[in-house]
């Protein structure tokens, strides 16, 4: 049977042929429906698929419980993205998402490690002429950093999995025994772990808005996927990982005032969220872990159509070039409100229940105040947002284009489907078979969810003036690409010796051959 | 059954019957270069159809009792270079077609020529007769190399052709040390004989190879004549010179190490490991180097030399795995970078020129053309599901099976470091320009099918071979048998 | 007494080598490089190879000194 | 007091060093009893098997005449690459006139000279010569024509084209030969060993179809030699 990822891949090479935008775009909506109907449809827990590489075997389509529930939410999420961008994706993007979302789709319902790390490759080259721009360098220069740090994660992957291979002479998809360490690394580079998660500011605030949206929502939770079925410890040590990155990511979100930087900031803080969840070892937390990717891809999808819309109608990103934008945008405005409560955990809203049940895992007290703080900051943040780029009275920038319908129609169905889970939070477990067995509104939780949001409103006023937005460059030379320079600076001084004289290039050949016999010599 | 001599004799006859044809008409010139392509052709194709009946096979040339004669030996490990030259030399011939303008009969007599080098280098068994055809195919080159006749192809020839013979002394000194020691230079008689030497004689023979054969194959500081030689050629040597001459070579030198001095005379003796860490530094110094170029064809040059060092890598593991990944990956980077070149060439009809800044906005004209490049160019790096990922894989698996795990990360980092100058490949081709009134020098060009057909044929032969490699490695999995153990070779002539 | 001889012609080989390999001016190099054929060419007559001082005798003192000379004269008007 | 050259010195260690190596490698393979097994068997049964009494036509042209064909093809290769990339600039040391004393002894000579190389040529496995000792005295009086007579005299007669048609169809010969022995039911360039005529060693008719080979191997490295020195010399 057909790996659900596959009909969106299948699309990419019919789209190849078809050149129509409207066709293109019926056609990765069929594909999207197709491939979640294979989602509800096909069994679970059972080898469906195989073919064979070398004398390997490789199982292309084994669904479980886990990757059909994030499986559903991507193919959901880019639908609603379809809704969105409706006028805005494309023709060569259109065909480029049906290869990134179909090859994102596809790596949750593999099982075995070299389609795993086929996959992997795939979305990074989808990924990067999704982003690629023929005119733009500033698109150019985003993606070549995009691929390049993003192959070198895969290609530490693709050593651990030889080391794994060549240790138990396995490649399904499991813990793998050896070779561990670069496993993680690649893993690291994918989710945006602190330290490698240059690339998500970098990206999501460089491309246009529509791809963010979509963008967003697929690379680094592939690599929470990844982390969820690949990294098994004995110790919780990955949980406190995860509490760094919760913390460490909103302290690099909150002195920046570029929307999108922010919100890919928060991402990181976010991810920190779901590491905790799946680093703890009681089944709630994971259980948990992996309902806030689901839930995480809503609201950040939210908050990203929401800064692209903002972007779209008065031209500005910066948060000190916006302000009062309520009365002009209230929709957008809506939107940022109920994005802001859930990423805030608010009861209530969507990502509550999420937060409650990696909450409910918890057995220590440092990773729950540690995790409070960081909904402290989140909620800051946001707050931050909302005040500076809707209520503010400092700047009045002008509506330039009324954003179309269908960007309006996505924000409204994202949000209603987000509320309609909040609400009701039986019938999602119906609809992702978990059953946490959790009391969501007990009085205890919800005042667990109600606190942090409460102390970052009183704090705002306090902190205002440090936070206050200001102009910045989406463009900053990190520690990676010093380090690429330096290498190029050293490889040109290599590479210069080639003179061209004729004369050095033979007395080379001959000094390779007396060194060649000196070894000899001295050695024997 | 003189089926492997036909081999040798097929282009031989193209290349001395060219000059009568030449002299009475040129209109046969093209039927006969191609006749004799397609017969070869036919012939390799024949022996990988049936290898597993007619292999291995031995012809003693001129009647003579296998001890004396010179043989001619076809087993599965010549089967590895069989495989590129099925490929290689009939596509090599249609592209030349048209991309060769002048003195067509002298173009074709040398790449026959190099055909009979080839074939020759790849199938005798006798080692004053390889050097022969050693010969033959660097007076082949260094002529193809000088064959457009600009300054630069003729500096680059003069230079190749200095470093190629000061090599070359040293390998024909090898062999005649090699005879005076055994009496004989019967590939096959002189291993059992070889074994009296001393330790460090035999070593200093495998030096002498090694140089001999090393400016050949461009391992690094004996590389320098290859990324000149390269830029101003035709696109025709180009392709055949990554795919096979500097493969064939490797193979030899690999052949005469392992045959002669044995596998475990090599192993005790650092041999191996000299070849690994020279691998290594050659691939990583290739890679390091074809980054700073801005010529397309220079960097392709330098990429070959650092392909070669994966092959060099996977060779000296001295594991049946190791000379399976080694062999797979001298197939396949032949059909890579062939596949490459082609499509520079291609492209080089539009952009008029290989400078890599000169090559902007070329996707606009040559759509197809650039994504069959791009596609190619990831295969290199080694993404999956093309080609360059199974010969990764294989070499990977194989290093880390015989226990070498640094040489295994050295891959993985050249690899990465190879992305970055492909990367500024794809860039300087997919830029176009924000105005539309300000075009680049490029311009539209239509393309013979003959231009397109390579490219495309190698292209899907990649894609192919990248889902189901098992097509290549079951035709070169018994390579180590012929290999890694000089009984079974020595019984080819003197057992059977 | 032929062994003298032998050594004799042995060591004006090595000289006329050397003198071939230094001298400024290549045209000198190339009338000492077929001295040096000559000389060879004795020796292998001692060496009782007919066959070979005979192709010796043709090929390098004769037909590589014409190749030499004419391809000298014609590099002189490029430099 | 004049600098010291660091690419004199640097040389000269290393070509004294790789001499050392070589000496090394010398003195441990000489004398090796084993190492004569193949010159043995031709010193003892050369004549025998293949009717030749030169033995060294005999490895030439039977034995190991496969290699024959290959220095043949390389020397061919050659030649039609010199003619490939023309050289541009005139020979000013051609334009000498010799005095016509010189000219007439080079016509006195020239006579001789053929005969020579038609004696090494036939009688190349009786005695020491051969098809390339013949092959290049030919070459040596294309030379001598050219130096006192003018590249004009010469091409009057025998032109680039014409000389390389000759070496072509004495290369085929020799291809001809060598499939003579796939006819006469042996492998390729069988010779002496499919029982081609071996005759009466000694005799002028023997050494099976090596006479032959003899003549076209002339025919291709005469020509081919010529072909070399006449584009060198060709004056545009």
């Amino acid at each position: 049977m057909l790996n659900p990822g596959f009909p969106l891949l299948l699309a990419a090479l019919l789209g190849l042929i078809l050149k129509a935008r409207k066709i293109r775009y019926f056609l990765t909506a069929g594909a999207l429906i197709i491939s979640l109907i294979l989602m509800f449809a096909l069994p679970q827990d059972k080898i469906l698929t195989t073919a064979s590489f070398f004398d390997l075997e490789l199982i292309l389509n084994y669904i479980s419980l886990t990757s059909r529930n994030i499986g559903l939410i991507f193919g959901l999420f880019a639908l609603l993205v379809l809704v969105y961008g409706y006028s805005l994706l494309s023709l060569a993007s259109l065909n480029l998402l049906n290869i990134f979302v179909g090859s994102s789709i596809a790596i949750l319902f593999v099982g075995d490690y070299i389609s795993f790390f086929f996959f992997w490759e795939l979305i990074s080259v989808a990924a990067f002429f999704l982003i690629y721009d023929k005119v733009e360098e500033k698109l150019r220069y985003t993606a070549e950093y995009y691929i390049i740090i993003h192959v070198l994660g895969g290609l530490s992957l693709l050593f651990g999995i030889l080391l794994n291979y060549n240790f138990t002479g396995e490649i399904i998809l499991a813990p793998p025994e050896a070779g561990l360490l670069f496993f993680i690394f690649g893993i690291a580079i994918k989710l945006g772990f602190l330290g490698f998660h240059v690339w998500i500011p970098k990206t999501y605030a460089a491309i246009p808005f529509q791809l963010a949206v979509l963008m967003a929502a697929y690379t680094s939770k592939v690599g929470v996927y990844a982390l969820y079925r690949i990294v098994e410890l004995e110790t919780n040590i990955v949980a406190y990982f995860g509490l760094l990155n919760a913390l460490g990511g909103i302290l690099l979100a909150i002195f920046h005032s570029h929307l999108r930087i922010i919100i890919s900031y928060s991402i990181i803080s976010q991810i920190g969220y779901m590491i905790v969840g799946i680093g703890l070892s009681s089944q709630i937390a994971v259980t948990g872990g992996l309902f806030h990717l689901i839930n995480h891809i809503l609201y950040k999808g939210l908050l990203f159509m929401m800064a692209g819309t903002i972007c779209y109608s008065t031209g500005f990103e910066n948060l000190s070039d916006l302000g009062n934008l309520w009365k002009k945008t209230p929709l957008t405005f809506l939107a940022g409100i109920i994005a802001t409560l859930s990423i805030a955990g608010f009861p209530f809203f969507n990502g509550y229940l999420s937060k409650a049940l990696i909450k409910a895992g918890i057995d220590s007290q440092l990773l729950y105040y540690g995790l409070q703080l960081a909904g402290v900051g989140t909620s800051l943040l946001f707050i931050k947002v909302l005040y500076f780029a809707f209520l503010s009275k400092n700047n009045d920038p002008d509506i330039v284009k009324i954003p179309p319908l269908s960007m309006k129609l996505g924000m409204v169905l994202i949000s209603a489907f987000m509320m309609l889970t909040a609400w009701n939070p039986a019938a999602v477990e119906r609809l992702f078979q978990i059953s946490p067995d959790v009391a969501y509104f007990s009085s205890s939780s919800i005042l667990s969810g109600v606190l942090p949001f409460i102390t970052a409103l009183l704090l705002f006023p306090l902190l205002k003036k440090y936070i206050s937005p200001h102009p910045e460059k989406v463009f900053q030379r990190d520690f990676f690409s010093k380090l690429g320079y330096s290498f190029i600076n050293l490889d040109k001084k290599i590479s210069q010796i080639h003179s061209g004289d004729l004369i050095r290039y033979l007395s080379w050949s001959l000094l390779a051959l007396l060194v060649l016999l000196l070894i000899f010599l001295l050695a024997g | 059954m003189h089926l492997p001599i036909l081999l040798i004799l097929i282009p031989l006859f193209t290349v001395f019957s060219l000059g009568l044809f030449a002299f009475f008409s040129k209109k046969y010139i093209i039927p006969l270069v191609f006749t004799s392509s397609l017969a070869s052709t036919a012939i390799i194709f024949y022996f990988i159809f049936n290898r597993e009946t007619r292999l291995p096979f031995s012809y003693n040339l001129g009647s003579w009792q296998p001890d004396l004669a010179i043989n001619i030996l076809v087993d599965h490990y010549t089967l590895v270079i069989f495989a590129a030259m099925g490929l290689m030399i009939l596509l090599s011939v249609i592209y030349s077609l048209t991309e060769i303008t002048r003195n067509k009969a002298k173009f074709y007599l040398l790449l026959n020529v190099l055909f009979v080098g080839i074939a020759g280098m790849v199938m005798t068994a006798d080692l004053f007769n390889f050097y022969v055809f050693f010969e033959i195919t660097s007076i082949s080159s260094y002529a193809l190399v000088a064959y457009n006749d600009k300054d630069i192809s003729l500096e680059a020839a003069f230079k190749y052709l200095m470093l190629g013979t000061v090599s070359a002394v040293f390998l024909l000194l090898a062999i005649i040390l090699t005879y005076m020691a055994t009496g004989t230079l019967n590939m096959v008689l002189i291993p059992e004989r070889l074994g009296n030497l001393p330790v460090l004689t035999r070593q200093i023979l495998i030096a002498f190879y090694l140089i001999g054969l090393g400016v050949k194959f461009a391992i690094v500081p004996l590389h320098t004549w290859l990324p000149d030689a390269y830029v101003g050629v035709p696109i025709t040597y180009n392709v055949l010179s990554s795919a096979l001459i500097i493969k064939t070579q490797f193979f030899v030198l690999m052949r005469i190490l392992y045959i002669l001095f044995g596998l475990n005379f090599l192993q005790d003796n650092m041999i191996t490991t000299i070849l690994l860490v020279w691998g290594i530094f050659s691939m990583l110094f290739g890679h390091a180097a074809a980054f700073q170029q801005n010529n397309l064809k220079r960097l392709l040059g330098y990429s070959t030399i650092a392909q070669m060092g994966y092959v060099i890598i996977a060779f000296s593991l001295g594991t049946p795995a190791g000379i399976v990944a080694g062999s797979f990956h001298m197939v396949n980077h032949g059909i890579m970078k062939g596949a490459v070149f082609f499509a520079a060439g291609n492209l080089h009809k539009a952009a008029g020129s290989y400078q890599l800044n000169k090559m902007q906005g070329l996707a606009d004209i040559m759509p197809k053309t650039s994504l069959i490049f791009v596609l190619l160019l990831l295969s290199m790096v080694g993404i999956p599901p093309l080609s360059g990922f199974a010969s990764k894989w294989l070499i990977l698996e194989a290093a880390l099976e015989a226990g070498y795990l640094l040489p295994g990360f050295m891959i993985i980092l050249g690899s990465f470091l190879s992305l970055g100058y492909y990367l500024s490949i794809i860039i300087n081709i997919y830029t176009g320009e924000k105005d539309l009134s300000k075009k680049s020098s490029a311009r539209a060009v239509g393309l013979k099918i003959n231009e397109i057909l390579p490219a495309a044929a190698l292209t899907a032969v990649c894609i192919i071979l990248g889902l189901y490699p098992a097509i290549l490695t079951g035709l070169i999995d018994r390579a180590p048998e012929f290999l890694l153990e000089q009984l079974n070779y020595i019984n080819i002539i003197i057992g059977g | 007494m032929i062994e003298i001889i032998l050594m004799l012609l042995i060591l004006l080989l090595v000289v006329s080598a050397a003198i071939a390999l230094f001298s400024k001016k290549l045209l000198n190099s190339i009338i000492t490089l077929s001295i040096f054929s000559a000389l060879l060419v004795i020796i292998l007559i001692i060496f009782q190879a007919p066959d070979l001082a005979l192709a010796e005798a043709v090929i390098a003192a004769g037909i590589t000194t014409s190749f030499f000379i004419i391809t000298i004269n014609k590099t002189e008007g490029v430099n | 007091m004049k600098k010291i050259n660091f690419d004199k010195v640097f040389s000269f260690i290393l070509v004294s060093l790789l001499g050392l190596f070589i000496m090394k490698v010398l003195y441990s393979v000489a004398g090796e009893e084993a190492a004569r097994f193949t010159a043995d068997h031709y010193i003892s049964y050369g004549v025998d098997e293949t009717g030749a009494i030169n033995i060294i036509t005999a490895i030439l042209f039977d034995y190991r005449a496969f290699d024959t064909l290959g220095e043949a093809t390389v020397i061919f290769t050659a030649a039609s690459v010199v003619a490939l990339l023309l050289p541009r600039h005139e020979a000013s040391m051609l334009k000498t006139e010799f005095t016509p004393v010189v000219q007439q002894s080079i016509a006195f000579i020239l006579p001789f000279l053929w005969i020579i190389s038609i004696f090494l040529i036939s009688y190349g496995h009786l005695s020491p010569g051969g098809g390339f000792s013949g092959g290049v005295i030919i070459s040596a009086m294309s030379i001598l024509i050219i130096f006192t007579y003018g590249y004009r005299y010469m091409t009057r007669r025998f032109n680039v084209k014409k000389l390389s048609l000759i070496e072509d169809i004495g290369a085929l010969a020799f291809l001809t030969i060598g499939l003579a022995g796939i006819i006469a039911g042996g492998t390729f360039l069988a010779n002496s060993q499919v029982g081609i005529y071996p005759g009466p060693p000694g005799e002028l008719l023997s050494g099976g179809l090596m006479p032959l080979s003899n003549f076209a191997v002339a025919a291709k490295v005469g020509t081919g030699l010529s072909v070399i020195f006449l584009s060198l010399a060709r004056e545009d």
